[in-house]
């Protein structure tokens, strides 16, 4: 059976649903050899600043049951250094390329993207809003609907591009703060990003990670990213998601677009394993025929109930 | 550089070497190359219990039929190399490997190496000093241990120190067997002695790694450490296994390590 | 080395921290053969209503990563059956009982704890506050302070009996919900009850369980939950905290009390070995003997930073 | 009640049936007494993945040295009857037996027992066959599967069939051996024929259950059916396994079941 994998995210198309989430595939081009980027549906970059940023101390990262916690704390190279050292090379290969982008105010959004704009290449932006917001005290951008929407509102002035934003899952109103991006002008939502959760060192009586708490990503979280995608999805079901948690085969790919997800990205399986995307996509081509669904957009918020 | 791969492999051998610590043998369906202190990231079983990969230094490669065996040293100190203890031969994994540089060694002029390994940082020193003796080039081998019991393949150690003429160095902790106290003492003694190396090539617990670094600056020995940060992906892109290097950057060991001059870490190494 | 496991919960004596979650360990004498609930810190009870309750149309469970999703519906015998079958006997093996009580309106969580007034051999109510109150539109208590506060008073206002409030991971705000019960009149707080979550049978493209959602519990959530008794232990030092979410061994338990908690519930695990919570106690003895604890409450809120 | 024990077992025989099912024998160290139509949870492995122990019916015990081995008749569907089919021998697990109630075998007076076994509903039938043949007790045995290669122990059944003079029907939906079409029409084809039992005990998919409910409840047959709903602790506790009765109650078929009289259960199970 001959099974067509193209899908969009609103009017983006892709050659197949499968992405690369933001921060397990650093720039789109440091797994080539396990995983050339132009066969993905597309890549999300690491999260990119202004200007490149250290990160946090170390422990960063600690296992739990099915699942990770990182507290990375954002290190990256910066707006500059991706565009000039990794976005001409995923031009010529082709690459769909959605930068993420974070800050911890506005004005620092608002410059990686005007600093992105002067080249071409780039598909899409994803807003992480789960960082603090110095300006307001700390709290992530995406915790309050107003906020949330202020800063989209301001992003979307700046570009003609398309604007994602990926929600929180420690949000406190899901469907609100979904609302507020939409109205704010986003063109898709992708969710989720990691629970806030932490990890103790019983013998040594202190936290695992140096920064206390860090973000839960993994297998362990995918029942709950499921029952986002498809609260948004009823919610909201004109809007294109971006499906993405705890995704590790071509079947919980097919789980996220029956929730409602136009496409899913893939985070921790990269991480486990540097082929994992493109294991994951033949995986879901394998389902589809196996399962007699000729366009995999059949499946696209296709729950019978 | 040298290609990564995902490897299939088997498990084909495994043997005791002490009460805590086991050499593995995996199997490969085609070549490896890989270089002494460069390392693989091996699953553990093929459920998501353990999640992620164990690192594992190599602790050698030889050819086998068309690909190859791989060897590692393993210390059982968790669920991940507990599950590694006790899988059936014939078992199938997957490993990422070769990963990360390797050590720098010597082109053969000039001095000597100081080769130092402590407990379970054994396999990447073995590595270069069977790779050295095959290449006939002079190291003495320092290998540190808590008892006598957790010294490992001291008869390997000893083959390959023998080959080029140098001097086999036993410590332990508790003076079982060798010198008494850590293996960096011992180190530090022949240098006082007036010994002279080219440079040392060290993998260990942090403390020994830490004083072997103070040794160095101390004495002007240039002194490589091979680096166990917890890891996640072993591939440079999670981020998790950074170290600070002597500029304040955070980079990855996995990717630019594991193994490290020394000087150029971040100044708390040789405080 | 002579480890002593007494703890408080408050002013309630427990003579070991680990004690059988609501739901998983029937009423109190389903597994005696397996675990004799007099050796327990203590049990709580299924979800008691006013009158019994069928619960959910089946698939009511599924498994997940490291979890399982339960959409039991709060089956129960009822109030009145407890206090007349199980009651008497446990009261005979002097086993400490919580009585976990619910409601769709704040009338019914009154009644229950009313028929329990009339009865000796009650240590405690612990209000399970994740039910979709009905007359605010399905919305649970535990999601909007003003609501939950009034629920704890009036509880709090008809017995003289402990109040625990079990709180929700889904609330909004989980410092605010947690003060709120406080203030409403809770002299302790256990967390966390389940997530809310779904999975989804790509082949047959339904939801699995029959209800759409259920709520994840397990080892997958640990995470979570330690961070929420950490993050409610800094915010209110003052108030006891039993620590729920996927404890399986001696060691979680260690952990949850260094985050905060005074005692700890074990759920899942039961559910998978009915001897867990027994073997979970002996562990907790083996690890303090191991790490020099000669009290345990040594451990409680005891990270160094 | 026979008393519940969580007990530790060892994986001591395997060996394949069909392509898709393998016979299981464990050991345990205590002795064990179970009847026809129990089953136990069986963990899977030492780990997180699976979570949940899977529920498996006893197809028969037998004592041991010091304790039983019991025997389990697995079809490969998932991740966890795959561990079980591949686990080394000698493998520990952990398994709750004996769990529910079983069927009521005759007591010897009157009519015939009809078993009745679809696919790998075989098990727990199996037991009462060989129970029933070593009491003397007459029955006729039904077995159905999809094809000729599904059949499983068919031998045995034969065996324990002859040793009471009853008959061995068997069944596949392709006609590839024995009557073809469902094994419920070869019970209602002799029930026409005028053939009477004493009461039906059947194990299989869901449909047969139903069909075979409902011809109980148009021949006023009484029929004991083995259901299989997921379950989780299979000791009554998460209320996750109930069946819907007759009288509108939910009652966990860990407990009150596996095996219901179809009598008793919800009207639509008979419609
Ligand atoms: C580059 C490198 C080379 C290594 N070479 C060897 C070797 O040759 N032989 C050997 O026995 N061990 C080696 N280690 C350490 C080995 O990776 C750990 O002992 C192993 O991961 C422990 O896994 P576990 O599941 O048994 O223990 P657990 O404690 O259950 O592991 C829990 C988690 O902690 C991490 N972790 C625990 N200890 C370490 C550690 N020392 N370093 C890094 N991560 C750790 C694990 O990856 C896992 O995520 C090496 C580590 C690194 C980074
Ligand atoms: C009382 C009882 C007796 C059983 N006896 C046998 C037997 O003798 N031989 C045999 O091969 N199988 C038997 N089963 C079915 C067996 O439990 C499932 O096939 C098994 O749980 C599947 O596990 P898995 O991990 O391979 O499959 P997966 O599909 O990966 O399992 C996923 C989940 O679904 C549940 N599940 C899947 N299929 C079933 C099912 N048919 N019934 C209940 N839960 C299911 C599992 O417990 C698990 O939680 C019995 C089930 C019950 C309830
Ligand atoms: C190591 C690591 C780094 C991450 N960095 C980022 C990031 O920079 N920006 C971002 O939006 N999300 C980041 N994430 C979140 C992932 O993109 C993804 O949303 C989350 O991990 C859930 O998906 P998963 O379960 O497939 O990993 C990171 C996740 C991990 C594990
Ligand atoms: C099958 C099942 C039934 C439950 N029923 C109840 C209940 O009636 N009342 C309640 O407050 N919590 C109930 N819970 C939640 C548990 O008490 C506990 O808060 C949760 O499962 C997290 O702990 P765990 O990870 O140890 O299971 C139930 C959980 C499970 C798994
Ligand atoms: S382990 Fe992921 S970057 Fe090194
Ligand atoms: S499986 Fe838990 S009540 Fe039956």
């Amino acid at each position: 059976m001959n099974v067509s994998l193209r899908t969009h995210v609103g009017d983006l198309a892709l050659q197949n649903p499968v992405m690369a989430a933001s921060g397990t595939f650093g720039y789109g081009l440091d797994l080539v050899e396990f995983c050339p980027p132009e066969r993905l549906g597309g890549v999300v970059t690491k999260g990119l600043s202004p200007k490149p940023r250290r990160g946090n101390p170390t422990p960063r990262i600690v296992e739990t049951a099915a699942g990770m916690i990182n507290a990375i704390g954002l290190q990256n190279i910066g707006v500059e250094a991706f565009c000039r050292d990794a976005l001409p090379e995923l031009r010529r290969r082709n690459v769909l390329v959605v930068v993420n982008v974070f800050g911890e105010t506005q004005d620092a959004y608002l410059e990686v993207i005007t600093r992105c704009e002067r080249d071409e290449g780039i598909a899409a932006y994803e807003l992480n809003v789960s960082c603090p917001n110095v300006t307001a005290g700390g709290m992530e951008f995406g915790h309050d609907a107003g906020t949330l929407m202020s800063l989209v509102a301001r992003c979307r002035a700046s570009t003609s591009r398309r604007l994602w934003v990926k929600l929180s899952p420690n949000a406190p109103y899901l469907v609100d703060t979904a609302r507020a991006a939409v109205d704010g002008g986003a063109d898709a939502l992708s969710l989720i990003n990691t629970l806030r959760a932490m990890a103790i060192d019983a013998v040594a009586r202190r936290p695992v990670l140096a920064t206390r708490c860090g973000g839960l990503s993994g297998p362990a979280i995918k029942p709950i990213a499921l029952r986002m995608v498809d609260e948004v999805h009823r919610a909201l079901p004109a809007v294109p998601l971006v499906g993405i948690g705890g995704i590790e085969s071509g079947r919980d790919v097919a789980e996220f677009l029956l929730a409602g997800a136009s496409a899913v990205q893939v985070g921790t399986a990269i991480v486990r394993d540097p082929t994992a995307a493109l294991r994951i996509a033949g995986e879901l081509e394998a389902f589809c025929a196996a399962h007699g669904v000729a366009d995999v957009t059949e499946l696209i918020g296709g729950l019978t109930c | 550089m040298i290609a990564r791969h995902d490897l299939p492999v088997r498990v084909i051998a495994r043997s005791e070497l002490s009460p805590t610590c086991f050499r593995l043998e995996l199997v490969t369906g085609e070549p490896v190359s890989a270089a002494p202190g460069q390392f693989g990231m091996l699953t553990c079983g093929d459920g998501l219990d353990p999640l992620l990969r164990r690192a594992f230094s190599l602790a050698g490669v030889r050819p086998h039929e068309n690909g190859a065996i791989v060897e590692m040293l393993i210390k059982e100190v968790g669920r991940g190399t507990g599950l590694l203890h006790h899988l059936p031969l014939g078992a199938a994994l997957r490993l990422l490997a070769p990963l990360g540089n390797g050590f720098t060694l010597a082109d053969g002029s000039g001095d000597r190496l100081a080769l130092v390994a402590g407990g379970i940082g054994l396999p990447p020193v073995l590595f270069a000093a069977e790779q050295l003796a095959a290449r006939n080039v002079a190291f003495d081998l320092y290998l540190g241990a808590a008892s006598s019991a957790e010294l490992l393949e001291v008869g390997r150690c000893r083959s390959a120190v023998e080959v080029v003429g140098g001097e086999l160095v036993l410590a332990t902790d508790d003076g079982s067997r060798g010198e008494a106290g850590f293996v960096t003492a011992a180190v530090e003694r022949r240098l006082a002695a007036g010994r002279r190396y080219l440079r040392a090539l060290a993998c260990g617990p942090t403390p020994m790694l830490a004083a072997l670094a103070r040794l160095g600056a101390t004495r002007g020995l240039e002194v490589e450490l091979s680096l166990e940060e917890p890891m996640a992906c072993g591939v440079g892109v999670c981020l998790g296994c950074v170290v600070e290097l002597e500029d304040g950057r955070f980079v990855p060991t996995c990717k630019e390590g594991p193994v490290f001059a020394a000087s150029r870490l971040a100044a708390r190494w040789r405080a």
